[in-house]
Parts: structure tokens; C-alpha cells; sequence
């Protein structure tokens, strides 16, 4: 393979200078709990339905949370007051649950049992539910075994083939990621309705209404994953399935992805802050926990720092990709992760008619690789300069694909000719996905038939964007990293500390706070 | 050419037609899906919609089998319809585009004040790049961002912003302007968001004390004035024309009082 | 998921009607050019001349400058028409496709001799690949070409064959059959070289002594069969079809006889 | 740039092997003439204009050659005639061939003048005319300079953009032709009308009608330069006009393009046998004239190496281009030509499903450059493969852009997204120039940043189709050109040596023959 001579040192120093930014916000995420984390860990456990509330289906989980937080107890852990009402009523998790929801018991009334116990019933809760997630997690590598999986290829092979659906209806999602699975799909993401990522619950049941997007439910999930898994089957391969696990319910819908098998999250330590003008406290905490329940389940992480090159032009703006994207391996660390659940987002996002602009994207999607070499890497497809022309897009699209395969990405959402129109339609995906069956054997091995001159514009750019990276680094680990987001170091956008959406959801943990999931996962 | 004159085939604007190679010839390209299995018959269903659509000498350049139960078609047809061109009218924003420096000028001169305008992304959608090239300071393709302009006071109230904060603000500030970016159509979610502000203005008492300019991918002129807009702006829109609108616009009304 | 059978909109193959990405949205792209300067006047046009091909909610998704005088369009809509697919009847090659195997042993026991079969690219036309697919020995696709079967006698005359050589030429050699490719289209030439051919033949007596078929990228059956063929084969054709067909309309006229 | 390690020794005997087959077929040439070249020859020196002839206009050249050939007088030559008829008669060129129009004369009954006398006339009128190609040939010189010229950059930069029309109609040609030079063409070729080739004579006047492309006649060629130099002034550079010196009026046509100023032609020493199944010996005999005015004029040729892609597989048939190129090199070598006038055709049109096919073509196209470095070397683009997904054919031609500005071609012709359904519609052509514009500027310098593994794929295929193209050359000069023309040699067609049309048209010289362009040319 062709690879890039880069700066082993600045390499380190980078990773050293995440560490030190990581480490200096890690009091906070240790410090405080989320309602979105609570949520989770009732999701985890085995609380699950809804209860009616203003005209709609409202999680129990969320019921109760809601419940714990009016009553000003949530800092001991959703857990603490749970565990101790099974101690106190002798009830099993889903009578419980049943009693919470329809009023008959309410979480801070019940008498309060000794902490040693309370601890040990929750601990063994948690051990039941992680245990449930292992075993879907096992069910996930027998299939992979059974079936055969293309994520092994990627490596030495070619980009995981990856697509979006987006119609609204869960329905046609499952016949159009079927679809797109018969033309060569190996992952499928279901992208969410504008701004579900700003309700602070997961709406309930199957739905068939959305804009932009299909609500992520629990059913939904389960419908998709029946979809695919049939698929699969029938095509012979393992096929993965994405969700976001991202704005105000993070953690739950890390949880739920993996209770439902998904495979892919979009889960980004900054992204809610930066796109969804959501809190940071709120969501560096989310992302932790997030992310152990991510680690232990085996899924992999997509990160979002591709967005930035849609605000901040992807020719000059190359190291806060870098940079962000060191900050999200240092917290996925934090979180238990492994590398080769990273999937460290990057985009081809430059002006198509920026002089060489094929040699500047080859440049940053080979350095990408090279620096993060056991990294799976997704690689985003040009958005921000498509235009109408579903011709003209097409091309970007191919060539897009061509750095795919030249520099050896790991997964490759692909291009769609109507980017700038609209949803894909299915023959719209059917046509991606042909250009990236064609270009990818096409181009196959070209990646192993070449070497890159050592002072040419590719290395040039390679370089450029790795020293920036380490200045840009720097100031954050000086300035601190709320202060850096203020800055508008990624994406161009600004954002305070206390501005933003859910800061209000985020609870100063007790001392007498319960979660064992922070100790088991 | 002119002893060839008589050979060449003009234009006929009373009759207009598409132009594949030769003039007149309604070539037209078509593609689309049918949720029927790649066959005889899904090619015939085909062929009968496209002539369907007033196409002649229907050709089905490929029947793609693009999933089970779907065949992808790309059809070509001569169109027998015409339009004719002489009668097509479009209201457009008709006001010249000044530069900044005449811009500026003009206010200087014919306000004696600063121009306050307000923009936002309103409603759920987040999409503030359209918003940001046509008021942050570096602009859009070398064309200066409002808030560059002297004699303008441009605020970007960003993403998601609702149209009751909005108008709201707008009050509070004395604007002249407001700019709304609407990027997000799914379910028409655009025009909806659009209505909505101004049945809200207009409750307000503030229709005719501010310009409302609307923007966005898919928005034109004639539809924005549809939603009760006093001007839409599309796809590749500069500041300085966003700009000069709005001036113009203040000073029509100046006068008219 | 039969708990959810009612929320998923199935297909009414009575009104039959694009997909885009949710059953029966009808959604169609359109591309073409109008010979008219790059405008709002243009783009205007455009639309209406969709609309009129019975399109709702036209979307341009661009307009471009493709020449002074030229503005090139691609359109998204949602078709009105429908078709009702259950309706369709299509005439299609409906002979069973043997291997050469299998079409060898059907000649030599029911016909007890070699099958005799003259190919040309008649006309101008010089296009040999296609024809060259169906009968060198090589043949098309992993599929063996006429020219290997045991049993067939299959002599390709190449291109620019006239018709009236071809005719004469199968009158010495005993033909029972005549392959004719057709690929150049122009001012349906295609067309009249065929009907030309046929008539020929039907004047020459030998319209029923020989099977005729027609074949090449443009040519579907139902087109050979208005011209007077016998049958016609398209894009992708494979020779093992060919001979199939050819062999089984042999005996299924001796037995008429 | 990145180049391919070619054994030289193997250039150096394939080189050797193609004078060998040339000369041997050298005296067929020598002692022939046709009454292509004799009508050439009376087109030089001014003889212009039509006769009605069965209802046609029919020019005079062929009516003079006709009855030349009539009276059994032809192998003195045409010139030997019409300067006796000049010097007995006293008339101008253009009085005499009123006379000869309109059967007042006929030039076998005049009185003949002395041997001499009849060279010395000859040798004037050849001059003259000579005079007056020298004259266009500087035109476009000082047209080149004042505009500014495409191929300049031909060496250093980009491949010429080249596209073409092929409407039926000329002047539906000339709007499209503008059309095209907007958008970013360099080089425009009038496709002719299908079966042109086969006439024996050049129709005349401005034609609106034909199938699969538009007649070549004089007044089309004067329409269509117009047209160009127009769109050339408005654009700021030099714009190539191509048309066809090929088939039964090989000769006349590269007269008439030289008269009319033409940049390009397609011209080819095999191509008329192989495609149009014109007789061989008559094919060699008008190349060679052809060449020598097209030598002359400075007039750019492509060879059709190409087409043999379209009947040979690509993957296993680069060894029949090659050792064809070899040969039109050596031809149009012993006709005066220039390597710089020569663009040898050659194709990417392996199948796009290929494992590797980029690399395969990269190889052969980089080959081709290496061994042809000062050749402009004409890349044609895909068309055989493809099919009517217009969307996909957009993507092929692509990555044949692609292909071209990596390995330095020279002049590109363009794919066309409809190549398997019809000649171009002007926004075909508008949005493959688009393509053009895009990957040339977007891989611009990507040759120049790579290298090739020295036994890589790319390099393997190269050494492959040259060791197969010694072989083959070998092949052919053990048994002459045309038996390995009958034998398959090329594009997998076989003609024979009394085969094909136009041998009739083919004259022994008499030891009179005179034409003295044979040696001012
Ligand atoms: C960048 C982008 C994003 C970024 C936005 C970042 C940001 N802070 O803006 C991110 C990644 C966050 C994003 C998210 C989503 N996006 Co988005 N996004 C785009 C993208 C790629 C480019 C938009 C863009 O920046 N264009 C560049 C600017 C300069 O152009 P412009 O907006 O047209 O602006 C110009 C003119 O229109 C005009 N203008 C615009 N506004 C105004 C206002 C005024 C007053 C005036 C005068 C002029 C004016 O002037 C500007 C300069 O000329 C488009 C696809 C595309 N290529 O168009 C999809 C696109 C708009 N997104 C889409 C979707 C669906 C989403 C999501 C819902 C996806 C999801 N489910 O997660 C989310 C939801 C976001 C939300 N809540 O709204 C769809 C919308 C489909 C539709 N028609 O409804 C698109 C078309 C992509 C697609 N094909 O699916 N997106
Ligand atoms: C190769 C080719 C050539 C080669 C032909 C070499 C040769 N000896 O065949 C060359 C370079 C010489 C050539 C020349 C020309 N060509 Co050409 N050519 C093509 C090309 C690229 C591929 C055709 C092909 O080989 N397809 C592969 C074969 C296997 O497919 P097929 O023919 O469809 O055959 C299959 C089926 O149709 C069927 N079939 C075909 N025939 C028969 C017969 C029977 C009996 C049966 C049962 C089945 C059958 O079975 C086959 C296997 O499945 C097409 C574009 C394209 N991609 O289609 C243009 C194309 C056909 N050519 C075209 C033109 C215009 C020309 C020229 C007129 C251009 C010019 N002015 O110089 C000349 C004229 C030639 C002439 N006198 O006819 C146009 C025709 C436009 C139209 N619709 O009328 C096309 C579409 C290109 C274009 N877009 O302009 N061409
Ligand atoms: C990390 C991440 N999360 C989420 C999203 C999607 O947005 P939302 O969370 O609003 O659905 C993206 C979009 O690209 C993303 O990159
Ligand atoms: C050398 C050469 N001559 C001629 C032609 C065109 O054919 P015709 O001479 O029949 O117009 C081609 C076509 O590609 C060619 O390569």
C-alpha cells in the first residue's frame, strides 16, 4: 500500500496534548449523571412501554426519570431508587415498572433499604442486563461467522459499501435497504427525522411520518434488523445496520442499539454541541456513557467530524478534523474502547474545481488512514459543494469513490447523485452503489501500484494539515477545550459552556450515587 | 452564412420545444422506477407512461433490474408539447444590484441610518450555511457578507430558531429587515414555517413595518411571494443583490409615504 | 411483520405509477435543453412544459448556461398519469430456451439434417459485433455462437450485406433461416431496410419458405413483427435464444404442414 | 511523470520489424496510382465545382478522372493530361475546366505536347498550389500565435479537449460546434454520414441531412472553419476542426482539408481494409498521398487503432494496436510526416467489470505515452461496452478522463453518457466537456506525483502487450502484411488482397505518369 511519510513526533505529541485535553474535562463527566444516562440504565435493565402523556406515548423510562427528577433524588442514579423499590416491594422488574407507570408506586416514597443492599441487587441487575447484550453481542460474531462478513475485507480489500435510507415510513426503509442490499449494500443506515435529536425522549412504536428522516424507535430498530438479517441471508453476508446514537437521548440510544443488534452509531464527543446547539456538559457526559455501553457491545462508532468540513471550508480546514478526531479517540479510550471501533469521520468535501483538489483529498483521506491505521475510518462523500446537476454530482461521487478505494478507507457512505435535492430515491442508491461496485474493482489494487512522490502537492498537503493539527492542538490544550469550542476551533461555531439545550438534564452525581454499570462495562 | 439562411432552422418562441440536435426535435430524457419486476411488461409499462407524458418515438434506453420487484428505467421521447415562450411572464426581484460601496451610499445618503436586520434559520432546520454566506462578514463567492457593510447592522441569529423568538427580537431591536433561510422541504415543512411567520407578523401588527426576504435551495421569488413574502431568493444568491433588494425596497416605501 | 401489514402501502398494479422512495409518490426525473437563453424566463418554461407532461410539484433541480442561447434543465415531479399493469399484454419470443445440447438432439432427431442459417448486418450498416455475438463460435456472454452447434450450418456474411444479395444468397445455399442485425437507427433506417428485405422476400416468394428474425440494440420483437419478421431480438440477446427459437419455429411449421 | 520501464530493446526491434513490413509493400505503392489520388491532384491545382450527374451534383474532378479512366489514359496521370490540355489550348485552370464541364473538351483527344513541356506546366500548377496550402498552413501558424494554442499546453498540462458533432446538419453542426467551444472543447470533429466512406466521389454543397453524422463536402468544411474561428476569437484560443481522410476519397479529402484548413483528420493506413472493407492495395496507394499533402500541411493525424477495440477484446488485444501503431508510424513516416503529427489512436474500452480494469488501462495508456513521447497520441474513449445507463456510461467515460490526464495523453476525445443510443444531443456533449473540465483540473498533477511498482499490475500488463506486440510484428513480417491482414492480425477481421472495394479504382503508373507533388511534397 501506498502510504505517507508523516511526522512520527508530531503524531505523538498530538496524542499526548488529547490526553491532557481529555483529562482536564474528565472531572466533569466524572462528576455528574444525565437524564439521558438514568433513561438508559431503566433501558438497560429491562424497563421498557410507554405511558400516555400529552396525547402520546412517552417512555416509562423517561415517566420515571421525569418522576425522580421532580422529586430532586435523581443524583443517587435511577438505579439506587429502583433497586431499592424491588428490595422494598419484592416485585420483579417488569411488575415494577407496571406499578411506576400507572401510579400505583412512585420511586422516591418507597421506604429506603441499607446501601450494601441496595448495591448488590443493582449490581446484579446490571450483570443481567449486560449479560443479555453479550449474548446479542455473540449473536452478532456467530452470524458474521455463518454468513461471512465484509467488514474483514476491509483491511486488505475494498470500503464497506454503506448507504442511508431516509424515506420517513420504516417500511420502505426495510424494502429500500433490501433493495440497496441486493444491489451491494453491506450497511445501512436509517438517518432520523429533522430534530429528533432535540426531543429529550425515544418516541415509541413503529412509525411511518418523518421529515428527512425516520424516527429511531425501539420498534423501528427491530424492524430494520429483521429486514437486514433476512437480507443477509439470502445475500450470503452479514449486514450492518446504523442508528444515532447522538443529541439529548445518547446514552439510551446506545442502550436500545444495543439490546437490538445495530452495529454502526453515530456518536461523536462534540457533534451534538456543535450542530444541535446542545449543551457540552450535557453531552461530553452522555457520550461516556454512551460509549462503555458501545465498547462492551461491539459496535462501532461513527464520528462526526465530516459535518465540519460542510461549515468550515474542507481546503483550509483540514486540522480540525484531525484534531477533533484525536480528542475522539482519547474519549473513546477513556470509555473502554477499542481502535477497531472507531470509525473516525472525514469527508471529501472540497471544491470540486479547486485546482488538484483530487490530489488535496487523496492527500487527507491517505493521512487519515495512516495515522489511524487500525481505525476502520468512515469516509463521507462530498455534500456541501453538490449542486442540482445530478450529473456533474454523479462525477464527485465517483471520484469520491475512486480516494475511496485508492487510499483504502474502511467505510464509505456512499455519494448520492440528489444530494442536493433531496432523501435518496431508491434508483438513486441503486446507481451509488453501482459506481462503487464498478470503481472499487475497478481500481482494486491501484492503492498497492503506486508510490507518492516525497516533496509532491499530496505530501505537501499531508504535511500542512498535521502542523496545523499540532498548533490547533495546542491552543486547546492551553485554552482548555470549552474555551477551544468557543473559539469556533471545529466547524467555524461557537458555543458556551452553559448555552445550549439539556444543560438542564445534567445532575451532580451523589455521593451516595449507584450506576455499577460505570464499574462493569 | 447568409446565402445558407434559408436552410437554418430558427427558433419558434410561439411554439417552444426542447433541443436534443436539431431544432425543434422535443428531445427529453426520462427516468424513473417501477415497483414491478424487470420484465416485458414493466418495459411496456414503461413505454405507455412516458407517452403518457406526450412523448413521441418513445426509445427505452436501459431497463435496469434495480431490486427485486424494481425495475430503474431511462427512457428517451420527442415531446409533443409546446410552450409558448412569448407569453411566459415571471415576476423577479427587479431592483439593480448596487456594489457595497453603493449600497452603503445610498443609505447613507436617503436613511441617515443604519439599516437593522435580523436573520435566522428558522423552525427545526439547522442548515445555517446559506444564512452565514449571505450575512457573515467573508460572504459568498468574493461577494462581502452583510455584516461587512458599513451602513448595515446584520445579525445572524443562526439555526433553529423559532418565528415567535424571532419576530419577537425583531421588535425589540427595531429591525428593518428580516432574513429567514429555509432549507429543509421535506413535506413542504418550508412553506409551512413560511406561512406560519407571517400570519404571526401580521397578528403582530408588523407586515408592512419590515421587509421580509425569505431564501433557500429551493425557494423563488414567486413562491415566497406566494407565502406572503416580499421577496425570495434561490440557489446561488450574493449578498450584495440580498442587499440591494432591501435598501431599494426601504426607500420605495420612504417615498411612497 | 405481519402485526404491521396495515401501515405498509402496497401496490396498486391497476394504477400502476412510479416510485421514488414511498410507494405510489410517482416520482419521474426529466432532463432536457430549451433553445433559449439561460433565465427565470427559461426556467419558467421548463416548468410548464413539465406540467404539461402531467408532472405536479416540479422541482428544477438545475438550470444551465449549456451554451449562449441554450439552458439545459433537470426536473423532478410527480407523475399523474397511471398505467394498469394488469392490462398488459405483451408479445414476446415465447419459445423455450434449449441448451446446445438440447437444440442439436431436437435437429437431429425431428429434423434428421443441418439446420442451414444466413447472418448479415444488412444496408449500410457496418455494426458486425452484434451479429458476430450471435453466430461465431465464440459467441456472447459464455454462451457458444451458432457456428459450434453440430448441427446448424450458420454462415455469417458480415456487413453492409444488400438485401438482395442476402436474398438470392440464401436461395443457393437452401436457407432456412435469415438473421438480419440492425444498429444504426438514424432517421429510422433501421426500419426501412427491414420492411425493404421483406418485401423483397414476399415478391421473391420465399416470405414463408424461410424464418426471418431480426435483431440489434434497437429492435425489440413486437418492432421485428410489424415489419414483417418473424421474431426480433434485443439488447443482450444470447445465441443459445436464437437457435431455440429458430428450431422450434422449424418444426412447429412442419408440423402445420 | 510517472513513467513505465519498457524493455527498449523490444521498441528498437518492433520498430525495425515495422520498417521491414513497410518496405515490402513500399512498391505496390511506388507503382500505383488511384483515381483518388488523381482527382487530388486536379482538386490542388484549382479544379473545382459540379456537373449534374444522374441527378446529382457530381464534381468535375471525378467527371475528368472518370473519363481519364474511360479513355484507358489515366496511368500517365491526371496532371500529365490536363497540362498538355493547358499548354495545347492556352486556357486557365479555370477555363479549361468549364471546357472539360461542359464537354467542349475532353482532354485524352487534345493534341499532345512535349514530355518537358508537360512537366515543366505540371511542375507549376503543383507549386502554385503548394503556394497556397503554405499560405493556410501559416494562417493557422499566426491564428495559433495571436489566440493562444490549446495544444501547447498539450506536453506540460492538460489533454486537448476534443469532442464531436454529428448532427446530419451542417449548420445545426456549427451551432453545436460553439456550443461545444464554450463549454470548454479545444478540437471539434464533423462525424460523417454513415457509408460516406464508400463513395467514390465527395458530394458537394452544404448538406442538412444524414444519417449517424454529416457529409464532408468543401462548402461543410468552409462552414464548419468558420464557425470555429469565430468561436475561437470569442474564446481566446484556437479551435481544431477534424474531419475524415479516409475510405474511397482518402486522398481528395485530406486536399480538401488542407485547402480548407483543417487541424485534424482521421487518417489510417488499415483502417478503410479493416472497416469499411476497402481493397488493400488501394487503401496503401491513397494513405501514402494523403499523408504526403497532410505532411505538408501540417495537419494533425488520428490513426484508428481504436476501432479495433471495438471488435477484439480489449484486455487481451493491446499487443494488435500496438504493432498497428508501429506500422502507421512507419507509413506515415515514409510520407514526410512528423512525429508530432501523429496521433495514433488507441482506446479504453476494456469491460468496466474487469478486476483491476483502471489499472489495465492506466497500463496500456501509459504505455502507449512512453513509447510515443512526442507523438500527441489520440485516446478514444469507451463505447463498446457501453450500455443505455446513461448514468453509468457518465461514470466510464469518468474514469477514461481520469485515465487520460494521468498517463499525459494528448488529445481526448470525449465519451458521451448516450454513446449506445444516439450521436450527441447538445447537452450530452455540454456535460461530458463538464466532466472533462472537472478531472483534468481535479488529477491535473497526479501524474507527476506517483510512481508505478516496478512489477506491479500496471507494469506486468505493459510488458505483457509488448511482448505479445513482437511477437505478433514478427508474425507480420515473416508473412507480409497482407496475408497477416487475412489473417486476423488486426481487430480479429480478414480481408484479401483482390477483396474489398475500390480496386478497381487502382491504376499501374505508366513510365509517363507525371506528378510532380510526389516530389515537391
Ligand atoms: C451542509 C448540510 C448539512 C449540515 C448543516 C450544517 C450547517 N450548520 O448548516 C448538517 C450535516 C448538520 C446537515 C444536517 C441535516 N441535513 Co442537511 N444538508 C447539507 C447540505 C449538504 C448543504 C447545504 C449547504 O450548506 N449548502 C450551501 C449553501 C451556501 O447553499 P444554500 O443553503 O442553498 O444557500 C444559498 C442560497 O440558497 C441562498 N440562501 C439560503 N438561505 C438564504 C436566506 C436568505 C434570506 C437569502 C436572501 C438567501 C439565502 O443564498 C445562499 C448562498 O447563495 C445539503 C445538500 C446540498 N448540497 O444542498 C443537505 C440537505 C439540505 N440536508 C438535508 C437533510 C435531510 C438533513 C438532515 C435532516 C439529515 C438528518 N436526518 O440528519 C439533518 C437535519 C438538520 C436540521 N435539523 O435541519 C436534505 C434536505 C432534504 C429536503 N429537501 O428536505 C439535503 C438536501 C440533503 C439530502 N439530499 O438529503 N445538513
Ligand atoms: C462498435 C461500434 C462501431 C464500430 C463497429 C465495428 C464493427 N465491425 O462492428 C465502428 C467503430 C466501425 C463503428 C462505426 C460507426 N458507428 Co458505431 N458503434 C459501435 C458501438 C460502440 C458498439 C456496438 C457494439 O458492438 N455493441 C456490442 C454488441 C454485442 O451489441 P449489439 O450490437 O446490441 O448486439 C447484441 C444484440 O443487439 C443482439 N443482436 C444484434 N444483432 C443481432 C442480430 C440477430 C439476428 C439477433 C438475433 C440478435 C442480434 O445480440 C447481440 C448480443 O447480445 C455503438 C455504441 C454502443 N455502445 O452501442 C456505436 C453506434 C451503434 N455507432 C453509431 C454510429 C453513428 C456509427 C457511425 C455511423 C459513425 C460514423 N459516422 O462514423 C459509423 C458507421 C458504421 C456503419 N457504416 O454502419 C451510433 C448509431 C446511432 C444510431 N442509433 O443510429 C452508435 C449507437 C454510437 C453513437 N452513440 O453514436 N461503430
Ligand atoms: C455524529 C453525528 N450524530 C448525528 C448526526 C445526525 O444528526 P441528528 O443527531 O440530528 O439526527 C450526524 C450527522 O451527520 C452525526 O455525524
Ligand atoms: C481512421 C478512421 N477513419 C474513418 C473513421 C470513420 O468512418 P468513415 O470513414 O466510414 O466515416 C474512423 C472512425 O472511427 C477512423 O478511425
Amino acid at each position: 500500500m501506498a502510504h505517507l511519510e508523516l511526522n512520527q513526533q508530531t503524531l505523538i505529541e498530538c496524542r499526548r496534548l488529547a490526553g491532557q485535553i481529555v483529562s482536564k474535562v474528565k472531572p466533569v463527566i466524572d462528576t455528574n449523571t444525565s437524564v439521558s444516562i438514568e433513561r438508559s440504565v431503566l433501558r438497560l435493565i429491562g424497563v421498557e412501554g410507554s405511558v400516555k402523556q400529552l396525547g402520546m406515548d412517552y417512555p416509562v423510562s423517561n415517566f420515571i426519570v421525569d418522576q425522580l427528577r421532580e422529586d430532586r433524588v435523581l443524583s443517587r442514579g435511577a438505579l439506587f431508587w429502583f433497586a431499592n423499590a424491588l428490595l422494598k416491594t419484592g416485585a420483579s422488574v417488569e411488575e415494577l415498572t407496571e406499578k411506576l407507570a400507572n401510579g400505583e408506586l412512585r420511586l422516591s416514597q418507597i421506604e429506603k433499604a441499607g446501601m450494601a443492599e441496595i448495591k448488590k441487587t443493582a449490581g446484579e441487575l446490571c450483570r443481567k442486563a449486560l449479560a443479555k447484550l453479550a449474548e446479542r453481542r455473540e449473536e452478532r460474531n456467530l452470524l458474521r461467522k455463518s454468513l461471512g462478513d465484509p467488514m474483514d475485507m476491509t483491511f486488505q480489500g475494498k470500503p464497506l459499501v454503506y448507504v442511508i435510507v431516509a424515506t420517513g415510513n420504516i417500511f420502505e426503509d426495510a424494502i429500500q435497504g433490501k433493495a440497496a442490499v441486493e444491489a451491494g449494500a453491506n450497511a445501512i443506515a436509517v438517518i432520523r427525522s429533522t430534530a429528533q435529536s432535540l426531543l429529550d425522549y425515544v418516541p415509541e412504536g413503529a412509525t411511518t411520518e418523518g421529515f428527512g428522516g425516520t424516527y429511531a424507535t425501539q420498534e423501528n430498530f427491530r424492524i430494520m434488523r429483521k429486514a437486514l438479517d433476512e437480507a443477509g441471508e439470502k445475500s450470503g453476508r452479514y449486514i450492518r445496520l446504523t442508528n444515532y446514537s447522538s443529541g439529548l437521548c445518547m446514552s439510551e440510544i446506545a442502550a436500545m442499539a444495543a439490546i437490538e443488534r445495530l452495529d454502526f452509531l453515530l456518536n461523536d464527543a462534540m457533534y451534538g454541541i456543535l450542530f444541535r446547539d446542545i449543551n457540552m456538559k450535557r453531552t461530553l457526559i452522555d457520550q461516556n456513557f454512551s460509549r462503555m455501553i458501545i465498547a462492551y457491545s461491539d459496535i462501532t462508532i461513527h464520528t462526526g467530524e465530516d459535518n465540519y468540513l460542510t461549515t468550515a471550508d474542507a481546503v483550509e480546514n483540514g486540522h480540525q478534523v484531525l484534531a477533533s478526531q484525536f480528542i475522539n479517540e482519547r474519549f473513546a479510550l477513556e470509555a473502554h474502547m477499542k481502535e477497531e471501533q472507531m470509525g473516525l469521520g472525514h469527508a471529501a468535501e472540497m471544491d470540486p474545481w479547486h485546482p488538484n483538489v483530487l490530489l488535496l483529498e487523496i492527500a487527507r483521506a491517505q493521512m487519515t488512514r495512516d495515522i489511524f491505521p487500525k481505525a476502520p475510518i468512515k469516509f463521507m462523500p462530498p455534500t456541501r459543494h453538490k449542486v442540482g446537476d445530478i450529473f456533474f454530482s454523479h462525477l464527485m461521487d465517483a471520484m469520491f469513490n475512486f480516494t475511496g478505494i485508492l487510499t483504502n478507507q474502511g467505510i464509505q457512505l456512499l455519494g448520492m447523485p440528489t444530494e442536493a435535492m433531496h432523501t435518496p430515491l431508491l434508483h438513486d442508491r441503486w446507481m451509488a452503489i453501482k459506481s462503487a461496485n464498478y470503481i472499487f474493482g475497478a481500481a482494486q489494487d491501484l492503492g498497492k501500484e503506486i508510490t507518492y512522490k516525497k516533496d509532491g502537492i499530496i505530501a505537501k498537503h499531508a504535511n500542512k494539515v498535521l502542523d496545523d493539527t499540532l498548533v490547533l492542538m495546542r491552543k486547546i490544550e492551553r485554552d482548555g477545550l470549552f474555551k477551544a469550542i468557543e473559539d469556533k476551533c471545529f466547524a467555524n461555531v461557537s458555543r458556551t459552556l452553559t448555552g445550549g439545550k439539556g444543560l438542564e438534564g445534567v445532575i451532580e452525581k451523589d455521593k451516595e450515587y449507584v450506576n455499577p454499570f460505570f464499574e462493569l462495562l | 452564412m447568409s446565402q445558407h439562411d434559408h436552410l437554418i432552422k430558427k427558433v419558434d418562441l410561439k411554439k417552444l420545444r426542447p433541443y436534443g440536435d436539431i431544432m425543434d426535435d422535443g428531445v427529453v430524457q426520462v427516468a424513473f422506477t417501477l415497483p414491478v419486476p424487470y420484465g416485458p411488461e414493466a418495459r411496456e409499462a414503461a413505454i405507455q407512461l412516458t407517452q403518457q407524458m406526450g412523448l413521441d418515438e418513445v426509445k427505452v434506453a436501459t431497463m435496469e433490474p434495480a431490486a427485486t420487484g424494481f425495475a430503474f428505467f431511462v427512457v428517451y421521447g420527442k415531446m409533443k408539447h409546446t410552450v409558448d415562450y412569448t407569453k411566459i411572464k415571471v415576476v423577479k426581484v427587479e431592483s439593480p444590484v448596487h456594489t457595497m460601496y453603493e449600497t452603503n451610499a445610498l443609505i447613507k445618503e436617503q436613511i441617515g441610518r443604519r439599516v437593522v436586520i435580523l436573520g435566522a434559520c428558522t423552525g427545526y432546520d439547522a442548515h445555517t450555511v446559506g444564512i452565514d454566506a449571505i450575512i457573515n462578514m467573508k460572504g459568498f463567492a468574493g461577494d462581502y457578507g452583510l455584516e461587512r457593510y458599513e451602513w448595515l447592522d446584520a445579525r445572524n441569529l443562526g439555526a433553529q430558531v423559532l418565528n415567535e423568538d424571532l419576530l419577537k427580537l425583531a421588535v425589540d431591536s427595531g429591525a428593518d429587515a428580516i432574513l429567514v433561510s429555509k432549507v429543509v422541504t421535506q413535506h413542504n415543512i418550508h412553506i409551512q414555517d413560511m406561512k406560519d411567520l407571517m400570519d404571526k407578523a401580521a397578528k403582530m401588527g408588523l407586515r408592512d413595518k419590515l421587509v421580509f426576504v425569505a431564501g433557500g435551495p429551493r425557494v423563488t421569488h414567486q413562491m415566497a411571494l406566494e407565502c406572503g413574502f416580499d421577496a425570495g431568493f434561490g440557489v446561488g444568491t450574493k449578498p450584495s443583490e440580498v442587499a440591494s433588494y432591501i435598501v431599494d425596497e426601504l426607500l420605495k416605501r420612504k417615498k411612497k409615504k
